[in-house]
């Protein structure tokens, strides 16, 4: 195998990290003047022929794509996995703390009514289930976190979940607007973009 | 070991301008000052360590800058440590201060090794900023995928979120400076007793302050010379609207009564 | 040049498409449990190791990223990384040199408070996670580093931290006391007998 030349290697890196699609002319940009950029594509082109990924050109645009006959493998399905609703994280952040708990009692830490439908996205997500009935008058149900739950967020057992005081001393238990201010008065990050 | 952390200015004794605020605490400012030394931490001198940062506390005392509790408790700590190193060796305490020494060289070496490890890590091929990876990925598809997604940082921020929105709120009220009636009327009243002239109202202030808590003595000065004088203990003059103030202790003679006699009243 | 078989061509299409760095096991559930993974993974790497797009293995995680040497061609102003400050800086190296640490072993080291944010920043960051709790009186939450830490930083495992082997052999990762017991009584002070 003919070792590609730095020029090439630039050609190669600048595909894989392009957010789209790139023209001759805006490879240039990031590659500079100084190589062949018509032979760097072809060799590369040819390069990545037999491999998991190819290198085409489209309408005058060059790209990496996977291997057509691979497709079976890594087609996506439709569904993205979608955010939890505020009311969802912290319903279930009052589950996970105050397990078993009834719906009355969530309501009455949150401040607000629980949905029905707030239940049911956690119960369908895997991380709660019903645990029996409280034996007080009107026998609510009562809900409890699973091992599913656990397994997602990397704990143990309920008991890794950080106390109160470990909250407080992690900043995490100051309202949103303090927290927003603490974080630009410390400067602690100067650029919000999150890192892969 | 290359050195990549960027040290902070060095403290010099004629340099004492720098401000408290660069540095993190007594043991960042001992390990800076150690640095200085230009030495291996293991073969600094402690008691020159020592001395240097009692010079620099002492020279910011004189220039009355603000000086944290924590720095002032660590100058406490160091000066007794200075004095017990000085001792001969039978009239030394336990823990023996040689002990003491090696504790506080031993807490510097591991500050700095880990302030070194942390500019080593810093310092690597870090992913978006040395290396890139796709910025766009499209993703396999996954054998069981989770529908939700949430982090187990999502899940505390949430619950410290809402215990903070449905806790109680506690309001602190900061302790303004102020100097109260009481403290005025003892110092005024201490003060006069030495002035035979006029004297302005300001000279009874005490030096060094500003802002609220110059107006604060100023005021409080000023009602208590206002009580001081209707106790007859000093009198008060002044030319005219907005002249300066003048006060001076009163005559034993004057008015016919002494300070006794006017407590009878 | 070998043509990569159909086994090998799976996997690099399934690195190159996937949105995280994937454990072998990952990669199994995609790519099928025909082929030697071990062999492929390792004839994939080998094969990348001079061109412009590197595999590495991180923390048990592959993935693809470009070479660092192109960092200068790559590298857009958007791209700037997040400045930790100096506090953050040293609890991220005080966690991933001992980990797992408690709060109160981070402040130990630095002599000052965990600044409320600082933990916090480092959590969102994605590379410090608490790791249970330690059995000692209290039970103080203790914390860890991520795989996601590894990633960033370009460590294939925790043994790659720099310098690791020789601040543990100077006992710089000892705690304070325990050092004092290794050194026994021994006197440190000699210089300054000598120049006072």
């Amino acid at each position: 195998m003919q070792e590609p030349d730095d020029f090439m290697r630039a050609v190669e890196a600048a595909l894989f990290v392009a957010e789209h699609p790139l023209t001759a002319a805006e490879l240039r940009q990031h590659v500079g003047e100084a190589g062949d950029l018509g032979t760097a594509l072809a060799t590369l082109s040819d390069h990545y022929a037999g491999r998991g990924i190819n290198l085409v050109e489209r309408g005058g645009r060059w790209h990496f794509q996977t291997a057509a006959d691979l497709a079976h493998i890594l087609r996506r399905e439709k569904d993205e996995t979608r955010k939890l609703s505020r009311a969802a994280m912290e319903t279930l952040a009052i589950i996970a703390y105050h397990e078993p708990v009834s719906r009355a009692e969530v309501e009455a830490i949150r401040g607000v009514q629980v949905a029905k439908g707030t239940l049911d996205v956690l119960m369908e997500a895997g991380w709660v289930r019903p645990a029996g009935r409280r034996e007080v008058p009107g026998r609510p149900l009562i809900y409890a976190t699973t091992h599913e739950f656990l397994s997602h967020f990397g704990l143990s057992s309920r008991r890794d979940l950080p106390g109160l005081d470990d909250l407080r001393a992690a900043g995490l238990l100051d309202p949103v607007d303090l927290a927003l201010e603490g974080l630009g008065a410390q400067s602690v990050l100067e650029n919000d973009e999150e890192e892969a | 070991m290359e050195d990549l952390f960027t040290p902070p200015p060095q403290p010099r004794a004629d340099m004492l301008t720098v401000s408290f605020e660069s540095w993190e605490g007594p043991l960042d400012l001992l390990l800076a000052l150690a640095r200085s030394q230009k030495v291996d931490l293991r073969e600094i001198s402690i008691l020159a360590l020592v001395e240097q940062y009692l010079a620099y506390v002492e020279g910011a005392r004189k220039l009355k800058l603000e000086l944290a509790a924590d720095y002032l408790v660590m100058a406490a700590w160091l000066a007794y440590l200075k004095s017990s190193l000085l001792l001969p060796k039978q009239a030394q305490p336990d823990p023996s201060p040689d002990e003491l020494a090696l504790r506080l060289q031993l807490r510097l070496q591991r500050l700095h090794a880990m302030r070194e490890a942390g500019a080593r890590l810093m310092a690597r091929d870090r992913i978006g900023r040395d290396v890139f990876v796709r910025p766009r990925p499209e993703g396999l598809r996954l054998v069981r995928k989770a529908k939700w997604a949430a982090s187990l940082y999502d899940l505390l921020q949430s619950y410290g979120q809402l215990r903070a929105r449905t806790q109680p709120a506690v309001h602190m009220v900061a302790a303004r400076p102020v100097m109260t009636l009481d403290e005025a009327i003892q110092r005024v009243g201490t003060l006069v007793g030495s002035a035979i002239d006029w004297t302005t109202l300001e000279s009874f202030l005490p030096d060094g302050q500003d802002g609220p808590m110059a107006r604060s003595a100023l005021a409080s000065s000023f009602v208590a010379a206002l009580e001081l004088a209707r106790q007859g203990r000093l009198e008060i003059q002044q030319d005219g609207i907005y002249e300066p103030i003048y006060l001076r202790a009163a005559l034993p003679d004057q008015n016919g009564a002494d300070q006794g006699g006017r407590r009878l009243l």
